[in-house]
């Protein structure tokens, strides 16, 4: 189990690069002991929200708030699942459409594992950081953004 | 005397800037209430208070040099 | 909602790379309806049994029952699950250790559905599809995989 | 007359070929205690039987030109 102790940072400014998530899987093949991926990644959809599309979310953050909550979060997961590592990334600033804006990243020896951890730490990520979308449509107008 | 107020997402349109300072007040009670007579339109928005980069949720005792943040419902991901 | 009517193939011959992974991610940023995508990874581990080292699985299966089995578990994902598409890919012959043997991605509007169709399809295609893993060790000799 | 067998994974071993075939048999039943005389040690293997790529669960009665295969428990993945 790899775990850190001082708060990691996990912000990314813009989108996330799909050769990014190339590279972080490919890191892992070094890690034999590994049996499992499973990874989460959160896109930016062009919604149309009365009669405009969205064309790119901007993200804004209490970065200071969120690090150690996030750091919190990570602790009490390697303490439930039985993981290997886990990899956070989420943007700051504009994320167009269609870009990746969060990537969420477990692995296990074994499938259960990598898979629950996933999925709770993504729920937990929208639950409890800090964090804001301003979805941004064509014409300058834009509306806050509200999680479901 | 003052408190220097951080406000994020959607209370930036109300707050007009993200970092601003009010008069000391004894406690966070005091302090929202000096916030909606200073901003009406908080009244009707949905926020909670963070002292120091943590979130509070009971009337808290402000002291000096304390950093409030004013939080929206969160949403990234 | 995609849905083919042919039984699509799934089989890729050895290791499943993360460019492809990254090229398959890449395609999705046209479509703008997505907000979500779930992935799973099947790893090769270099398990120790008996005191041998797994270097390898090869991989076959019944590859003339898969497809339509494959084709009905589509279906019904499908069907349970608003999803806007599903790819599915499956290693054949000889994988090495730390590289990847399964490719399972799910794309949806929102994350609950992505996730919860990725689990099935992973658990499903374990279960259900006939193939087979032969665990190689760095002698020659071999052992029968068995999934847990 | 007689009718194709497949074999896979760990069956393989015991059959010594992927591809073979046996005397025609009236049912899956008949056909399973035959590969059990030719072959002893499927006596203790864990195998389903596939009658043209479909599973069967229950005795079955065998067709000219019937393909049977013999299934270990399956580890994809």
């Amino acid at each position: 189990m790899m775990t850190d102790k001082k708060p990691k940072n996990i912000f990314t400014q813009g989108a996330i690069a799909a050769t990014f998530i190339a590279d972080s899987i490919q890191k892992h093949s070094s890690n034999k002991s590994i049996g499992a991926h499973s990874i989460f990644l959160g896109q930016v959809r062009a919604d149309v929200l009365n009669d405009k599309l969205v064309t790119a979310i901007e993200y804004t953050a209490f970065t200071e708030m969120v690090l150690p909550i996030m750091h919190t979060i990570r602790e009490a997961i390697f303490a439930k699942y039985n993981l290997t590592c886990m990899h956070i990334y989420h943007s700051l600033g504009k994320v167009n459409s269609g870009e990746i804006c969060l990537f969420v990243f477990t692995s296990s020896a074994h499938r259960a594992m990598a898979i629950d951890a996933c999925e709770e730490v993504v729920e937990r990520i929208k639950k409890e950081l800090p964090i804001w979308g301003k979805e941004l449509f064509e014409n300058e107008a834009y509306q806050w953004k509200e999680n479901k | 005397m003052s408190i220097q107020i951080l406000s994020f997402g959607s209370i930036t349109d109300i707050t007009g800037s993200s970092y601003f300072t009010m008069p000391m007040v004894a406690d966070t009670s005091l302090l929202i209430a000096a916030l909606k007579e200073k901003f009406p339109a908080l009244a009707d928005k949905k926020f909670i208070l963070a002292v120091n980069a943590v979130t509070v949720t009971e009337n808290t005792i402000l002291k000096t040099g304390n950093i409030i943040a004013l939080l929206p419902p969160f949403s990234g991901g």
